[in-house]
């Protein structure tokens, strides 16, 4: 079991460092950057501009961010800044250092997304549960007809549609704020709805699977009801393979909240992010992509190590290497 | 003595895309307390969707058209799934064909074990172990203190099937229905499972239905065999005449070609022409009428029933039950 | 000897039969053919320009003139759906064209060959894998521009992996099959095994994943323009529209409503198509 | 003993690797097929009888030792050089249906080798497969028809008619008719034999079943956990089993004359199953031994190897047959210990 968290952990490092130098490579690639795009292609900068930047000051700048080292000192700088959590300065917040943004930002973010994640769940099992116990049934095609409504539908979508019915037409929820707990119902049900979509059918589809297996015929023939063979056999089976379904969505939903954070205007990493895009601030764009990019490793890592938690075949054999 | 088990004229059909699949074409049978009753016929001839269905373990698309199922006179075919609760394990247990798909993967296997005792009030915690482990070492398996402990697949399928035997046992059934539970096995284990099935039900005597497709398994191991073809009885006769002295032309075809051991310098004899199709309409005489090499033209009009042939010997074929009366007239 | 007259049958016909009995999907199916046959025709049938703005007629409701109305700068709303149509199922189609070709490429190679080739290719899926696919889009489309070329690269640079996982387990459920070895045991050499039993018994999966790949191209294209990071106005698209139609939602609704009730009915409808191919090919549904 | 060997097999080794370690699947097996003759291997699951097949047929690479056909050697033969012994070396399996190719008619099925072999026009083709379908008894007119749409008889017939289109020399059966009902298994017997008489066929015959080995085959080779432990004509064999292992599987097969009478014979005692060793971790010398009711303290140092034993038979037992049969000093010292 050691042994297969260390190598996991040298492939993730691996995966990680890979990640950084696309983002970085590409980074650098781009035609302009913040400042020579803010001073030779617009002549005078927004940003810069305002706080009066000569050249000399530039030189100082560019000295100060490393621009004029070679390449890899430049990436490593955004490595080792980031693995010891001490990350530069963001361009476009001067004075702001990026674990400043991050700091008040990720929270945000990852609160939306566990949010979300708990409430999918949370809808989800019972959704399934009863669909899958109600085979071919009008309750299972009704159900899933909406499951597949959501499946199909982005975030944003849902999110806008939301907005409409409860905003504009039932005056029931506000839709911009975010110090109220109810200002978190519509971007929470957003995220959430779509997932629950996916979850339940998966749900459903796999507990069928089981319900339809030998063991499920087994539990009855002992005199068990089929409430029993779902609850304590059945279910438990199912919410194995769930997690692998659960932990790319909440990666996913990570990422997701960006385009919620915008609609509903919430001061997530993902506003932050997108407006660091567009005026090329590096030092944010890395931080924040090598945020995201860790936490999806670790939850694929998390998924891996779950699996093989509950997974007695699994576990035995751990015992054995 | 009346019979603790009687099934009269059970049907069974399956509605699937449309499509029907007429499994079970109405069997008679019944077992006796301390009896042991074997169910021989080939893949479709309805044996395993009989058992299941006097345990009424069928998938919901099956419909039992008609017959009744009498577990000491009372229909179980008419409980409510409630009452039908009550029965299954405790009165009636079931012993699978392949023992690792028919418990649950990922529980122990003690869990699962005492089981029937938790669902049926019977024991609960360190006495239903304490009982669970009792019963591992009856069926024969070493160390059963460790063995509660373990998962399915850290067991052999022989041991396994010992499990499921002991989990079929623990609540003390009235009667034990094994559907082809050494199919999956080697034969040296196959044996050994034989020789446990059936000192078990002398020991406790509780009455067993043995479902299998080898004649001569259920000819060793059951006092009583009855054969089915196309979903319905065709024959039903005491063990030691199965394999000598079976009247209907389907058993006597069976039995001619089964391989056997001892002799086996001669290619056994087949049946001749195809299984029956279940899903298409069933003829209308004698089902095995086509296949049949003693047909007479009564065959193809009219379906025979099981008339005695001897005592505790019945026949459901015209030839057959001819050739017996004018032999019982001769005498 | 005389041939008797037989019917030829083949699995494709087999299959139709089966998918033409899903009605759902059936119906799915030609509302995709309706929505590409629109995007192709959108030029022809569109009644206006989509860019052609109309200072006289801004924020016209429904009408004769125009069927879903006309925005801020009076064009016509139903002109510019169909454009955005064309939009979305260019970088839909495009990408997934990409992704297919990848996918099908690194997975098969893996898949096929096994073995060190195998460990390779995967470690790589397993890195971009764990790409934050949607930030590294946006990076992407920042750095290469917003032209339609660069989105389709943006949409397709990380999704591939999901395809290249998708053919390699297939092809290796496939390469151990028992006809496999069938096939090896009559001497087939691998590119026949390739060509002729494994790539014609991998394709259901394939085709499935495709069909779904192609909303989700399409959705992350939409996600995009919302951000402002899509194709440049006054190209139209779904999310740009979407966008535009959230800000005036109060008082001209028809503005959000026709753009994201068009845009979910096309993910609806590949939602249904591909659940009516992914039953067809189920293997189970073959017994 | 001048003749050529069709095929022959000479301390044929496969080991595979996983997690648990590494076992030999097959372990040293030796053995030669003369042309016309039939070879059964019996054994239980796990005993190594279907690899031995997949490794005559070159499906899977041998770990060591090599295989002979016709007197040459081809362990090694690349694919391109293997192409046409293929087509001498034909298969048929125990799932006929996973071996059908699905995505073809079943009549395209047979088509398929000769295709590959480039045999014949479209139309030489198409109709020696439906002459190949009426010789194996499915009506010509089922040509479209998918292998899902056939019974399971059906599907075997045709994946016997697909491995004979190539006309093959040998025909590899591994568990070919054990998941056939025994009325359909009686068919496909008689087939096999009209067949081999008709293409003068020589029959690998990989089973289970022991019966039906006895049926089919002249020679017969007795595997145990990757071993043969006994090899030799059929009729030997199943008459004077040698090794104590043959002689177990022989007694547990349910016959006829084993049949119970009226008022039958009850167990007395529940005998606990012993468990074979794990292939993992064998024990030394005799790999039986464990299981073994006449197992000596010589069985634990020693491994016993094939030695004749009777009339072309052979056993691998310290005790069997010949000269060393009498009682062994280690033997009874052992009981003396005990």
């Amino acid at each position: 079991m050691v042994r297969f968290l260390a190598r996991r952990l040298a492939y993730m490092f691996i995966a990680f460092l890979c990640i950084s130098l696309v983002t970085f490579m590409l980074m650098k690639m781009a035609p302009g950057s913040f400042f020579n795009a803010n001073f030779q292609v617009n002549g005078v900068s927004a940003v810069a501009g305002s706080y009066g930047v000569s050249p000399q000051v530039m030189d100082a700048l560019i000295k100060y961010y490393h621009l004029n080292d070679p390449w890899y000192v430049q990436w490593w700088y955004y490595v080792h800044g980031f693995l010891t959590w001490h990350m530069g300065t963001s361009f476009e917040y001067p004075g702001t250092r990026t674990v400043t943004i991050i700091d008040t930002a990720f929270p945000f973010s990852v609160r939306l997304a566990l949010m979300a994640v708990a409430t999918g769940v949370i809808i989800a099992i019972p959704i399934g549960v009863t669909a899958a116990m109600r085979e071919n049934g009008w309750m299972d095609v009704g159900l899933m007809f909406f499951a597949m409504l959501g499946t199909s539908l982005p975030a944003y979508l849902v999110a806008v549609l939301l907005i409409v019915l409860f905003a504009l037409w039932l005056h029931l929820l506000p839709v911009i704020g975010f110090t109220h707990p109810q200002d978190f119902i519509l971007p929470v049900l957003s995220l959430a709805l779509p997932m629950v979509g996916a979850l339940s059918r998966y749900l459903r589809n796999s507990l069928i699977d089981s319900l339809h297996s030998e063991y499920v015929t087994g539990v009855i023939a002992k005199g068990g009801s089929l409430s029993r063979a779902v609850w304590r056999h059945a279910l438990r089976n199912s919410l194995l393979p769930m997690i692998t379904v659960v932990g790319p969505q909440l990666a996913g939903l990570m990422t997701g909240t960006v385009f919620i954070e915008e609609i509903f205007d919430l001061p997530g990493l993902g506003h932050y992010f997108v407006g660091a895009a567009n005026v090329r601030d590096y030092p944010l764009i890395m931080d924040s992509a090598l945020l995201y990019a860790t936490v999806i490793l670790a939850m694929n890592l998390l998924v891996d190590l779950t699996y093989g938690l509950f997974d007695p075949r699994i576990r035995r054999a751990g015992d054995l290497g | 003595m009346a019979a603790l088990l009687e099934v009269r004229n059970l049907a069974v059909e399956f509605h699937r895309d449309r499509a029907v699949s007429r499994a079970v074409n109405g069997v008679t049978l019944s077992v006796e307390r301390g009896k042991s009753l074997g169910i021989v016929g080939e893949s479709g001839s309805g044996k395993s969707v009989t058992v299941k269905a006097i345990m009424r373990l069928l998938p919901r698309y099956a419909r039992s058209a008609s017959g009744a199922v009498l577990l000491e006179g009372q229909d179980v075919m008419r409980l409510s799934e409630g009452r039908m609760r009550h029965l299954r394990g405790r009165r009636m247990a079931m012993v699978f064909q392949d023992p690792h798909a028919y418990l649950n993967p990922t529980k122990t296997v003690g869990s699962q074990l005492v089981e029937p005792l938790i669902l049926h009030r019977l024991a609960a915690g360190a006495e239903a172990k304490r009982r669970a482990v009792d019963l591992l070492r009856l069926v024969g398996i070493p160390s059963p203190e460790v063995r509660f402990t373990q998962y399915p697949f850290e067991f052999s399928g022989g041991m396994l099937q010992r499990v499921m035997i002991a989990m079929a046992l623990i609540a003390d059934p009235d009667l034990l229905i094994a559907d082809e539970p050494t199919t999956a096995l080697d034969v040296t284990v196959q044996a050994q499972i034989l020789r446990l099935l059936r000192k078990l039900k002398e020991d406790r005597g509780m009455a067993m239905i043995l479902v299998t497709h080898d004649l001569v398994v259920a000819a060793q191991t059951c006092d009583e065999v009855v054969v089915m073809y196309g979903g319905t009885v065709v024959e039903r006769v005491p063990s030691h005449k199965l394999l000598t002295a079976s009247a209907h032309p389907y058993a006597r075809g069976l039995i001619a070609c089964t391989p056997r051991i001892s002799n086996a310098d001669t290619i056994p004899t087949p049946i001749a022409g195809q299984p029956l199709n279940l899903r298409e309409p069933l003829p209308g005489g004698c089902l095995f009428a086509a296949r049949c090499p003693d047909r007479v033209a009564q065959c193809t009009e009219v379906r025979p029933q099981l008339e005695d042939v001897a005592p505790d010997h019945q026949v459901a074929c015209f030839v057959a039950a001819g050739a017996a009366k004018e032999g019982a007239v001769h005498e | 000897m005389s041939m008797p007259t037989l019917k030829k049958r083949t699995m494709a016909t087999l299959m139709w039969g089966r998918f033409r009995r899903n009605r759902a999907a059936v119906l799915g199916g030609a509302f995709v053919l309706f929505l590409i046959l629109c995007a192709i025709l959108a030029p022809v049938i569109a009644p206006y320009s989509y860019m052609q703005s109309n200072f006289l007629a801004t924020y016209q409701s429904p009408s004769w003139q125009h069927w879903f109305g006309t925005d801020e700068l009076g064009r016509d709303m139903l002109s510019r759906l169909l454009f955005s149509l064309r939009t979305a199922s260019l970088i839909g189609f495009g990408a997934e064209a990409v992704e297919l070709t990848l996918g099908l490429l690194v997975g098969a190679i893996a898949g096929y060959l096994g073995g060190a080739a195998d460990t390779i290719l995967m470690r790589v899926v397993d890195v971009v894998y764990g790409f934050p696919s949607l930030l590294f889009a946006i990076i992407l489309v920042v750095m290469l521009g917003h032209s339609l070329f660069a989105i389709l690269i943006a949409v397709a640079a990380t999704s591939w992996v999901t395809m290249a996982r998708i053919v390699r387990s297939q092809v290796i459920v496939v390469k151990q099959s028992d006809y496999i070895a069938a096939a090896r045991g009559m001497g087939a050499n691998w590119w026949q095994i390739l060509r002729r039993y494994v790539l014609p018994n991998s394709l259901g999966p394939i085709a499935v994943t495709v069909t779904f790949g192609i909303p989700a191209n399409m959705m992350v294209e939409s996600a995009l323009s919302l951000l402002g990071l899509g194709v440049q106005p006054p190209t139209p698209s779904w999310g740009a529209l979407i966008a535009n139609g959230e800000q005036a939602m109060f008082s001209f609704p028809y503005l959000l409503a026709f753009p994201a009730v068009t845009f979910a009915m096309t993910l609806l409808a590949f939602t249904f198509f591909g659940d009516g191919l992914r039953n067809v090919f189920d293997s189970k549904s073959m017994h | 003993m001048s003749e050529t060997p069709l095929l022959e097999a000479s301390e044929l080794t496969r080991r595979f690797r996983s997690r648990q370690g590494v076992m030999s699947a097959v372990d040293r097996v030796s053995f030669r097929l003369m042309r016309g003759e039939h070879l059964g291997i019996v054994g239980a699951s796990g005993s190594g009888k279907s690899t031995v097949a997949k490794l005559v047929q070159r499906l899977l690479p041998a770990t060591e030792g090599h295989i002979y056909y016709s007197g040459r050697d081809v362990t090694n033969l690349g694919e391109r050089a293997l192409r046409p012994l293929r087509r001498r070396i034909q298969s048929v399996s125990q799932n006929p249906y996973a071996s059908l190719f699905p995505n073809k008619s079943i009549g395209q099925n047979i088509v398929e080798p000769m295709l590959l072999h480039r045999m014949g026009s479209p139309k030489e083709r198409m109709d020696s497969a439906m002459r190949l379908m009426r010789q194996v008894g499915v009506p010509s007119e089922q040509f479209y028809a998918f292998p899902h749409e056939i019974s399971g008889g059906q599907q075997q017939r045709i994946a016997i008619a697909r491995a004979l289109a190539l006309h093959p020399e040998l025909l590899i059966l591994d568990e070919a008719v054990s998941s056939l009902d025994v009325s359909i298994q009686a068919q496909i017997l008689h087939l096999l034999v009209e067949l081999q008489g008709q293409y003068s066929l020589t029959y690998l015959f990989v089973s289970h079943n022991l019966a039906v080995v006895r049926m089919i085959c002249t020679q017969v080779a007795v595997m145990f956990l990757g071993r043969i432990v006994e090899l030799g004509p059929v009729s030997e064999i199943f008459s004077h089993p040698a090794h104590p292992y043959t002689q177990a599987l022989l007694a547990a097969v349910p016959d006829f004359s084993s049949a119970r009478p009226a008022g039958a014979d009850v167990p007395q005692e529940v005998d606990s199953e012993p468990e074979p060793p794990s292939p993992y971790r064998l024990p030394s010398g005799c790999r039986y031994r464990t299981l073994c009711p006449i197992a000596t303290q010589r069985c634990e140092s020693e491994e016993p190897q094939l030695r004749t034993v009777g009339a072309g038979q052979h056993a691998a037992c310290h005790y069997s047959g010949g000269a060393e049969a009498e009682p062994d000093p280690a033997r009874t010292e052992r009981e003396g210990v005990r």
